[in-house]
């Protein structure tokens, strides 16, 4: 099954990025596809490509370039991240910044869109 | 595209205006879906109806409002239909004529069939 | 103390836990942001507002009733209106605590 | 339709709002992040997902009740327990909803 | 420093740990003001007093287990005193022995009492 | 009076920036002292140096410059701001970034600590 995933949370702050990474994971051992994650509202700052945990801590930055690596699309919303700061100096190479119509593709062309 | 084709996406909007942004970045997507030619609707539920409200005025406050946009979703942005939850609406003391723009008042149960029909439901 | 409730008591439990808090006679409470819901005529929080009214000042702040379209004469009554002077003010008179 | 609910009953509306939109019967409920204090044996929704689990299946995501200390044996009666790819699976069984 | 003349401040616990970071960031910053000998001291309501849970296990979330820095609070890190209020347990369903380190449990009057004679409280 | 100013969440996605600043203003007015701005948690991201809002919409970026020019230190929690990616190359000029001691030297200091 195709799915998308929204994301509407910021990092750390909230668990949504990390409810939507165990899930995102589990879904490809499954051998569903993933259309795509699109960041919105305070979920731009996922993307964020300076963050610096501490070292005893998971690495969002780094969970987002493994995602990216398996091929997965993370699409942070321009309007919301240019808001927050995330602009194309400060987001990470996992990621790319595109318009909202993003958000609707994924609706179309994912059997499920789900919300995190 | 035939009116099958198109794809059913329901904003839920569950969320008061200004102390958050959810509601102001919700109708800046919906703005943005409505050119899409799919099947876009919205509905108000809890909190979300205040959004609705008639008379804001945020000068005071130093923010935009947003709310301005609502009476024109669906004929200038091309949103199928906004639906407020009349439940909602009684539990804040509040109905149709608080509203600033003709909405289609329905039950929950009514609402919530809607929601069952919908390829893709967006919380805000 | 001066409870500060900042968030819609429909969504959150920050008007109930700040109740419990609240000192008869000598507290204040300040409704800001979403918190000033509470204060609605015909809302779901009458009740618990008109009691909350008989033994303290309760104030609601202008800016975001404005901002959401609430008038005056939808507030419920014995609710008091302040601007951000009026705050601030509260604010010397009484040791702040925010539920949000 | 699976309504997945992320908030605290306690200090959220989440539950009871989505409460509201559960189809009796064809729907299922899922509870994860703060959400899984509402299956909490002795608490105050114990009632309310008592209710719940007569007409619909309710679930709880392992990760979410382990970090939160919540043994298996401290959840009610008829909530299920799946982990990430039983999350996965419910979401592709059914159209999913989240509350929070 | 005299007694009297030390600052008293209050983090005041309101929020579960792992779906928001606020009570994991709460204890960061406890752990810094531990070392100002000062008078802070902490205090669990609402769902805070969830963070004290015994039993937690974030393996398979993949977070930090910080709820292991709270019973060594009082004697490595210097905070005066952890107040859990009675009340919120009570809702929950819990009790002391639910509890992963000595604390003392307080009904909402006494804590409201301590609260006032605070000079700071912050709010987690 | 003096006050120290507490803002725990970030900038747009909720009010506490906005409120907090017209606090301030009108407590200027009033001819009291603002000892500072701690930003925690979420709240450091107002302090980001990137930010472009809207052009119709108010500029917190700018609000914070002109809350530095009246002489208010603006003081970003630094661990708070490497998890969220404001690090010395994005954080604004008005601000500055430093330690959680700064927030308990502002409840020693200010006669009222108050949160948003």
């Amino acid at each position: 099954m195709k799915f998308g995933v929204l994301i509407k949370d910021g990092q750390y702050t909230h668990q949504a990025m990390d409810s939507a990474y165990n899930f995102i994971v589990a879904a490809m051992e499954l051998g569903h596809e993933i259309k795509g994650v699109f960041f919105y509202n305070e979920g731009v700052c996922n993307t964020c490509g300076t963050m610096e945990p501490p070292r005893d801590e998971r690495n969002i930055r780094n969970l987002l370039l493994g995602l990216n690596e398996k091929g997965i699309r993370l699409i942070a919303c321009v309007a919301a991240g240019k808001r927050r700061g995330l602009v194309a100096q400060t987001v990470s190479s996992a990621a790319e910044i595109s318009g909202l119509g993003q958000l609707l593709e994924l609706c179309i062309e994912s059997d499920r869109l789900i919300t995190f | 595209m035939e009116e099958q084709k198109k794809t059913k996406v329901m904003f839920v909007c569950r969320t008061a205006p200004y102390g958050t942004i959810f509601e102001q970045e919700a109708i800046e997507a919906m703005i943005m879906f409505g050119a899409y030619e799919q099947d876009i609707s919205v509905s108000f539920v809890g909190d979300g109806v205040f959004s609705l409200k008639k008379g804001q005025d945020t000068a005071l406050l130093g923010k935009k409002n947003f709310s301005m946009t609502y009476p024109i979703l669906i004929d200038d942005f091309e949103i199928s239909h906004i639906y407020v939850e009349k439940e909602s609406l009684e539990e804040r003391g509040l109905s149709g004529d608080d509203l600033m723009t003709e909405v289609e008042i329905v039950d929950r149960n009514l609402l919530k069939q809607k929601m069952k029909e919908m390829k893709a439901l967006l919380p805000f | 103390m001066l409870h500060i409730i900042k968030k819609s008591p429909y969504e959150s439990s920050a008007l109930n836990d700040a109740v419990n808090y609240i000192n008869q006679n000598d507290d204040v409470v300040l409704l800001i942001e979403d918190g000033i819901y509470a204060a609605k005529k015909g809302g779901k929080f009458e009740e618990l507002l008109k009691n909350l009214t008989q033994k303290n000042s309760v104030y609601c702040l202008l800016a975001d009733i404005k901002a959401r379209g609430i008038q005056e004469n939808e507030l419920l009554e014995n609710i008091k209106i302040i601007d951000y002077k009026g705050f601030v003010e509260k604010v010397v008179e009484h040791n702040p605590m925010t539920w949000s």
